[in-house]
């Protein structure tokens, strides 16, 4: 039989001024289940808890009623105080009489009938509470950063400079990522390279780390504290352990008109290369597509020949490696939008009207970092690609892509506008003479010293800007002839231009959405991946234990990327500063007796808490299939409840029981 | 020499229970293509168009959900109130079918034999059962196999026998019929021809020993395999009288109801504990089967069927009490010595 | 598409007005290479430009009673020779089976079924369909005079999610058949350029400054005549080229046909059964 | 003849062990409806029927014990059964691998034909094993029926007012008696432990009175919703004759309307039940 | 105080503990009066909200319903508003060929910064169901027990 005590709080005149307290102190007494009924001015204070403390004791209370304010104000205090009394703190319920009564209803009778009746529901709900204890999940101190960009650098170097070990999973042949191929940076135009290789070098040295490069993560198993990785190491036919990096072999292979991934297309690589010089691991990689022995299985071999460590091995094969971990930061970073027709989805219709890919001298922005960076393939000089000619009038178009229904992306790109107004200055600071035409939507340049940048460009360099789109390039007796439009002239504007530099879209890397099943992170409709929440959980994901940063997340520049990878280290230090993970215990479960297994919930379920599973006998025999939730997984939003049709799924603290009991208590 | 009353004088004789402030109940076209007995707003009686209404009279005397008491929780003390010596209405049915009004004696002595149902004692006391013999059979009836018939006279005060387009002879059989058509009826010269009921289609006696010597035996399953485990058969059957016993309220008060069951679902007999002994829908046929023709007949000396064939009008699979003892019939060779006459 | 295959065949005004010698070489070649047109029975306005900007349902109804008819009748292809009217079926097809509710709405508007299942093509997708193969056995004469400027206009290649026998911007599919033909064909910047047919009217100024564009263009990469399977396009081009010569001063002279015509020539059909007789703008 | 043909693969499959069990059509005698048989011995073939008389869904057989316990089952289908099966497997009840499906084109089963056979568009199902098709002459005769009629009698409901909409429930619902047949020989309704059946909390009064009446028909239909593969079983088997077939029209114009989604029709597509769409409509929220 | 003989709708409110719950708390701390008529439930979630609860919540005789939560995109589960959206898309097509009033269930979207808006919305829900007067359909359905 219930014991339930109730305590009615005056909040000092707050809900006393409104509410008839001794009306509701005597009627609550006579309520069903009600073993004492007591009002105070505070409860809240020390000696309000105080005589909640001794009826808990003194009666032997099963469960307890606060009636005073919100429980977002109070709830914790009165677990707290009944915990300390030795009653489970989940048998405690609040009736908030105050912002819900007191505070918005003036006349005393009607505020003291809707008192009553929410104390009535409390009463009902608390005597179907369960005893709850936070779920306890053991925990693997060592974290897994996919993608070894500046961002994954960032996280990693952070979680391993606290102490823990980190594995980092990255699928080119080297990290560095994007940022290892810019030239230089805004708004300080300091040397992209110089700034992260030393990282790069320390990554590759750290004692905490464990480099897996031209690696992907090839499954997840487990949840938040407890995954379980199989990494893919893809076959190098380089010894990792052998080889010293000196170079023997690459400069010995015969097959030299490979394009470079690392210059993005714009040079040359061998068969057998590192991608840059500075490459962490500086292991060289056989493009198995590009080396003839490899092709034909037989012939050449002049690698195996020159390599003195014998570190070539063409036998060599993918290798699958677990790795566990207790969390996953993901810094898959972005790729460039494809003008040219983008082949994985078919709204993305391109940008024909640019001419990229048919003419040889419009190109992208990460290309043109290529040309203008000293390790560059030109050395710096900004060569134009058809005839290497130093183009004395280059166009850039913002935009492309980006905040572009049409072509199929609505969001901006961010990053576009900063480092064209680079790009105009080291255009103009190489070229005396050249002529910058920038083509813009809108200039936005917040953040630090950033929009002074980009008057320094307009006003110091003279880029000069067009406040309009491009309808179309062609190409004239060698020239590319632009026609766009400046809205604020009001004029169309066509230009005879060497070369067309195009500010095209950010988009998610290639594959991102396969690693976000296997992590069961969610994207949204562009493909970047989704944080918890917008403003309170912005590196979280909804997968407890993922965690994100940089350009997966969405269109980022450098010092965001890496503020993001400290805060997503800095989030997975703090989980590992526990001693064990405790969930809050106010979560689903599934009665396995009566699932039917329509697996609803599990589709349902915004963080794939809940599994397919099976019920067995304790010798181990199929009984049947049903769900089940991973309490490591679930939050506590009751969306299963709701959908399950046999309401075989069932919420702590909000359970069907209580619901309908507070329901039918009003129709007294 | 016989009672004769015409169609209009049937009318007036139900207009005027209705207006001494009874209820009349008969056979009704509820809907274009369904008729059920159901309780008549004004008198009329429908005399063709339908074999069987597709539900049984039990229902006005064991309704589907019945209050046995309701409960009132106040300050810390429990109040009850019984419910069971409100009045009901003076009740008279007409035109009912003899397979339906034979199901009163049956459900007279399970309501009775030993605890004496006073709910529904009080209605049954309150009923005056006027029946109308058959013209008609279809292929479901089955009255003649079960020992009642077209004209039978079990449960009824009194019973009607067409005779011509408007008028019928009358047979009082008990004073409660006497008294319904005091001076309602002129004597006749003529005597109503009773039609012929179905052909005897199995040997109840045979179907009785069978269901005692083959409690395990796989043709239970076998036989009702396609049986979909619903209660059509059971809440359209005249005679099958199983009930369960829930509360309806919340923590301030409620009441205690009593509501039709049926041996075919399987939470019928399904134990907390999780066991259920009858797991199998053959068990439960074969449960439904026995009682009636075995369990009931030991206790009572009676069969619990009327063979009004409803089950099988009704069964959304066609799987009524007859077809089940048919295929019995034909599964079992030894039936041949007690074929039908 | 086999030999002797029969499509649906949808005229639109302008093949069955002004431009009637686009109908003759469309009806004339095809028939050469063996393809019958069914003419739709009872076909109404596509809705054009008019249409869409006065009411949204009628901008679907008249392409969907179209498409119904269509559908009712079996045909599976239909040729819209018209690129506005193509677009504009190919448009109402779209809206139908985007939205279920609207499909359902049509259909009871014009009182026929429409499931969606009429495919609309234009010339160049039909050409595509008898294959270059065929077309290249049937040439009798080939083109080798011609030197052609391929122009698509505005609407040949759109709406480009819809219409994916061609890129959209780079187009090329008609330099391939006019190659199949035995012709040469230059490339050049003014493929998909607006020729400002919509503006006919209202605005001459411009379209005899866009169609100038086109024009001198097309003769500076060394065109010796345009091809447009546009009717709109051809009237400013060919009937507009005396204007343009006499607003710039210029001497243009350029032949402009319709990809029928060579075609059709190519096939050996004489240029009277091809309505060439009828262009405005004639050289030997 | 199809019904030759169905005999004829009865038999091969049992004989071959392709399937344990057939499930299909028998019937007492001709004329007399035909009723779901179960045949496990290549020899009983013969009793297989195929005529306007095969109504009954025999999808709905494939969730009960009895009939899992049989083994691996061949069932026949129509066009509009074969719904609920998709659906089945849509919901992981069951694994089409493991099951052989027999698929008969069919032109309206019933005599005069079932409601759903007016507007039917799934003649010939797809999804299937075995397609028996009828000969080219019967197949001809095939209705072509606009989709527009589908809901033609909803929204002639629907023109009712809202009152006169819940007196026809009210009388409709007045005679249930809640036997539960309409759950029972729902091919969909697969619950181990129905809601109906559910105590502490009881969501649906036992009774059957108005107020658990309408609880228990509120929720069926709407448990369906989305889902419902409109073979109308449960309209057929009330014995009541309440017109269960109104509320599922219902639900299936909503998710038509809504989602574009009709329940069954691709077995490729995502259900809408347990998902949501960012573009979902909310005119309705204040 | 009351006006004799006026007629005191009956609100249950259903809401989700993060957005409306708080916005009605938020109410409370401005003073911002409004009718007592409504009772409020606590869910996390509006995704927890299932159906029957709405049909419970006119057994227990209620006059109108509300069911509120966090705008689209402000879920704290992310997705469970999204969910209660779609399963209520569907119910009232249902409830309206049952023929049961649609005036009668309201939903919305209250955030916790929205404390106005919910004073509002109580607000004129208790004037348009005191208008509309008493549930009787519903009413006479639930009490026509056994």
């Amino acid at each position: 039989m219930a014991r339930i005590g109730v305590f009615t709080c005056w909040c000092g005149e707050n809900v006393a001024r409104h509410v008839d307290i001794e009306k509701v102190t005597e009627t609550v007494a006579q309520m069903p289940g009600v073993r004492c009924s007591i009002n105070y001015k505070y409860m809240c204070s020390d000696p309000g808890q105080a005589q909640i403390r001794d009826k808990i004791q003194s009666e032997r209370l099963t469960g307890l009623v606060v009636a005073s304010c919100s429980p977002h104000m109070h709830l914790k205090t009165f677990r707290k105080a009944a915990q300390t009394a030795g009653l489970n703190p989940y048998l405690v319920e609040m009736a908030n009489i105050r912002e819900h009564c007191s505070w918005v209803h003036h006349n005393r009778e009607e505020a003291t009938a809707k008192a009553l009746d929410l104390i009535r529901m409390s009463v009902e709900k608390v005597k179907r509470d369960h005893e709850l204890v936070p779920i306890r999940v053991p925990l693997t101190r060592r974290a897994l950063v996919i993608g070894g960009g500046v961002a994954g650098i960032q996280a990693a170097l952070d979680i391993a400079d606290a102490g823990h070990e980190v594995a980092l999973v990255e699928r080119e042949p080297s990290i560095g990522g994007k940022m290892a191929g810019l030239s230089e940076t805004f708004p300080t135009l300091d040397c992209s390279q110089c700034i992260l290789t030393p990282r790069m070098v320390e990554v590759g040295q750290h004692p905490n780390i464990k480099l897996y490069t031209y690696s992907e993560v090839e499954s997840v198993e487990g949840y938040v504290g407890n995954f379980k990785i199989t990494i893919r190491q893809k076959a190098r036919y380089v010894d990792m352990v052998k080889c010293t990096g000196c170079g023997d072999c690459w400069n010995s292979c015969p097959i030299k008109k490979n394009l470079s991934e690392f210059d993005c297309g714009m040079g040359f690589r061998k068969a057998i290369y590192i991608p840059f010089p500075q490459a962490v691991p500086a292991r060289p990689v056989i493009d198995r597509l590009a080396c003839t022995r490899l092709k034909r299985g037989t012939g050449c071999g002049l690698c195996e020949k020159k390599c003195q460590a014998k570190a070539i091995n063409f036998a060599d094969e993918d290798k699958l490696v677990v790795e566990q971990a207790g969390a996953v930061i993901v810094a898959t970073g972005y790729k460039l939008y494809n003008i040219a027709k983008e082949q994985d989805n078919a709204q993305l219709s391109g940008y024909g009207e640019y001419g990229y890919g048919k003419y040889k001298d419009v190109i992208d922005a990460l290309q043109f970092e290529r040309l203008v960076s000293a390790s560059g393939p030109t050395g710096g000089e900004i060569k134009r690609p058809s005839d290497g000619k130093i183009p004395q009038s280059v166009v850039f178009i913002k935009c492309v892509g980006s905040r572009d229904n049409a072509k199929g992306l609505a969001y901006c790109s961010k990053i576009c506008c900063m480092y064209t107004a680079k790009h105009t200055m080291l255009y103009k600071h190489k070229t005396p003479g050249g002529e910058a035409h920038v083509f813009y939507m809108d200039i936005r340049a917040g953040g630090k010293a950033y929009d002074e940048f980009v008057r320094r460009a307009i006003e110091q360099d003279g880029a000069k800007y067009y406040r309009g789109r491009v309808s179309k390039i062609t190409e004239e007796n060698g020239k590319l002839i632009v026609r766009g439009a400046d809205t604020l002239a009001g004029a169309p504007v066509t230009i005879e231009a060497d070369m067309v530099v195009l500010a095209v879209a950010m988009r998610p890397a290639d594959g991102v959405h396969a690693l976000a099943q296997k992590l069961n992170v969610g994207y949204d409709e562009f493909g970047f991946l989704s944080e918890s929440h917008p403003k309170l959980r912005p590196v979280e994901t909804n997968a407890a234990g993922v965690f994100i940063c940089g350009a997966c997340h969405a269109p980022k520049d450098i010092p965001e990327a890496v503020a993001q990878a400290s805060a997503a280290a800095g989030k997975t230090l703090v989980m590992f500063g526990r001693e064990e993970l405790t969930r809050e215990p106010e979560i689903a479960r599934i009665n396995e007796q009566t699932c039917a297994a329509c697996y609803t919930c599990v589709r349902g379920c915004p963080y794939t808490a809940i599994e397919r599973a099976e019920t067995l006998t304790p010798k181990g025999v199929h009984v049947k299939y049903t769900a089940r939730v991973n309490e490591g997984l679930c939050m506590g939003c009751g969306t299963c409840v709701a959908l399950c049709p046999s309401k075989s799924a069932e919420l702590e603290g909000f359970t069907e029981q209580q619901i309908y009991s507070m329901v039918e208590s009003l129709m007294t | 020499m016989s009672e004769i009353i015409t169609h209009a004088e049937l009318r007036r004789l139900m207009d005027d229970w209705i207006a001494r402030g009874g209820e009349v109940i008969g056979p009704a076209a509820v809907k274009p293509d369904l008729v059920q007995y159901a309780r008549l707003e004004s008198a009329g009686l429908m005399l063709s168009g339908y074999i069987h209404p597709a539900n049984s009279i039990k229902e006005f005397f064991f309704p589907r959900s019945e209050i046995l008491y309701r409960y009132k929780f106040t300050g810390k003390k429990i109040e009850l109130s019984d419910v069971v010596n409100d009045p009901v209405k003076p009740m008279l049915i007409m035109g009912a079918r003899p397979c339906d009004a034979s199901m009163l004696p049956i459900l007279d002595r399970v309501f009775n034999w030993d605890y004496k149902d006073n709910f529904y004692d009080k209605r049954r006391d309150a009923a005056t059962v006027v029946t109308m013999a058959c013209t008609e059979h279809d292929d479901a009836c089955f009255c003649t196999s079960v020992g009642c018939g077209p004209a039978a006279e079990q449960g009824s005060d009194a019973l009607l026998i067409r005779l011509g387009e408007d008028a019928f002879e009358v047979r009082c059989l008990t004073g409660k019929g006497r008294a319904l058509f005091q001076g309602k009826t002129q004597p006749g010269e003529r005597t109503a021809e009773i039609p012929p009921g179905p052909p005897l289609k199995f040997d109840a006696d045979f179907v009785r020993k069978f269901t005692r010597d083959n409690f395990d035996n796989p043709i239970w399953g076998e036989l009702t395999l396609r049986c979909a485990g619903c209660a059509a058969c059971a809440y359209t059957c005249p005679t099958c009288h199983c009930f369960d016993i829930v509360d309806e309220g919340n923590a301030y008060g409620g009441a205690r109801v009593k509501n039709w069951d049926c041996c075919q679902f399987s939470m019928f007999t399904q134990h907390a504990s999780g066991h259920n002994p009858r797991s199998a829908q053959g068990q439960r046929q074969r449960q439904r089967l026995s009682h009636k023709f075995a369990i009931y007949p030991d206790k009572f000396g009676e069969i619990l069927c009327t063979g009004c064939g409803n089950c099988g009008r009704i069964c959304p699979v066609g799987l009524g009490v007859l077809t089940v003892l048919e295929e019995i019939s034909n599964a079992t060779p030894s039936l041949e010595s007690v074929e039908p006459v | 598409m086999t030999s002797a295959a029969s499509i649906g065949y949808y005229p639109g005004c302008a093949l069955h007005g002004s431009s009637n010698d686009y109908e003759a070489s469309v009806r004339a070649c095809l028939g050469a290479l063996g393809v019958e047109l069914c003419e739709l029975n009872d076909w109404i306005c596509c809705g054009a430009t008019a249409a869409h900007s006065l009411n949204h349902n009628l901008a679907v109804a008249l392409p969907a009673r179209n498409l119904a008819i269509a559908e009712r009748d079996g045909v599976r292809e239909l040729l819209a020779p018209c690129p506005m009217c193509s677009m504009e079926l190919i448009r109402g097809n779209r809206a139908m089976a985007r939205d279920e509710k609207l499909r359902r709405k049509m259909s009871e508007i014009v009182e026929l079924n429409i499931k969606g299942e009429t495919k609309v093509l234009n010339l160049i997708q039909v050409f595509q369909g008898i294959g270059m193969d065929a077309i290249k056995a049937a040439v009798k004469y080939p083109l080798t005079e011609i030197s052609a400027a391929c122009y698509y206009g505005c609407l040949l290649t759109r709406p480009p999610e819809d219409l994916r026998f061609d890129d959209c911007e780079h187009p090329s599919s008609m330099e391939t058949i006019i190659e199949a033909l035995g012709g040469k064909t230059v490339e050049w910047n003014y493929k998909t350029e607006c020729c400002g047919a919509g503006m006919t009217l209202a605005n001459t100024d411009t379209v005899l400054e866009l169609s100038h564009k086109i024009l001198s263009n097309a003769r500076a990469h060394g065109a010796n005549c345009v091809v447009a399977a546009c009717p709109m396009c051809h009237v400013n081009l060919d009937m507009k080229q005396g204007d343009v010569e006499r607003r710039y001063g210029v001497r243009h002279g350029m032949m402009i046909y319709y990809l029928s015509d060579l075609t059709g020539l190519a096939l050996g059909i004489d240029a009277h059964t091809l309505g060439i007789d009828r262009h405005f703008v004639v050289t030997k | 003849m199809i019904v030759d043909q169905l005999r004829e693969l009865c038999a091969r499959l049992l004989s071959e062990g392709t399937a344990q069990v057939v499930i299909g059509y028998g019937q007492a005698a001709p004329g007399k409806p035909a009723y779901p048989v179960f045949i496990r011995r290549a020899e009983d073939a013969d009793q297989l029927v195929w005529n306007d008389q095969c109504m009954t869904n025999l999808a709905a057989t494939l969730k009960r014990r009895e009939v899992k316990a049989l083994g691996k089952p061949a069932v026949i289908v129509k066009g509009c059964d074969e719904r609920a099966l998709i659906m089945l497997a849509k919901e992981s009840q069951i694994v089409r691998a493991n099951i052989y499906v027999i698929g008969v084109e069919c032109n309206g089963a019933g005599r005069p034909a079932m409601a759903k056979c007016a507007s039917c568009d799934v003649h010939v199902p797809r999804w299937t094993d075995t397609v028996i098709r009828e000969t080219e002459s019967q197949a001809a005769a095939v209705r072509t029926t606009p989709s527009s009629a589908r809901y033609a009698d909803l929204e002639a409901f629907m023109r009712k007012t809202p009152e006169a909409r819940l007196a026809f429930w009210r009388a409709e619902f007045g005679r249930c008696v809640k036997c539960y047949a309409c759950r029972q020989v729902c091919p969909l309704c697969y619950c181990e432990r129905c809601i109906a059946d559910k105590n502490r909390p009881c969501v649906i009064d036992t009774s059957a009175t108005p107020k658990g009446n309408f609880a228990w028909h509120i929720t069926r239909a709407f448990h369906l919703a989305a889902r419902c593969a409109g073979c109308d079983e449960c309209a057929r088997a009330c014995p009541a004759h309440i017109d269960l077939r109104l509320l599922n029209l219902a639900l299936a114009a909503a998710a038509e309307d809504h989602f574009g989604w009709r329940a069954g029709m691709d077995p490729e597509a995502e259900p809408p039940a347990g998902a949501y769409s960012l573009k979902d409509k909310e005119d309705f929220i204040g | 105080m009351n006006e004799t003989n006026r007629f005191e709708p009956r609100i249950i409110a259903y809401v989700c503990n993060w957005c409306t719950y708080l916005g009605a708390d938020l109410a409370g701390t401005n003073r911002l009066e409004y009718p007592a008529n409504v009772r409020i439930i606590r869910f996390p979630c509006t995704g927890r909200i299932d159906f029957n609860l709405i049909v419970k919540a006119f057994e227990a005789g209620a006059d109108a319903v509300l069911v509120s939560g966090c705008h689209p995109g402000d879920c704290h589960y992310t997705a469970g508003n999204y969910h209660a959206r779609r399963r209520w898309m569907l119910f009232r097509q249902l409830l309206d060929t049952l023929g049961i009033d649609l005036n009668r269930i309201h939903f919305t979207w209250i955030s916790a910064a929205e404390g106005r808006k919910w004073a509002q919305v109580v607000t004129g829900i208790t004037e348009q169901t005191r208008q509309m007067g008493p549930y009787t359909a519903y009413r006479e359905i639930a009490r026509a027990s056994a």
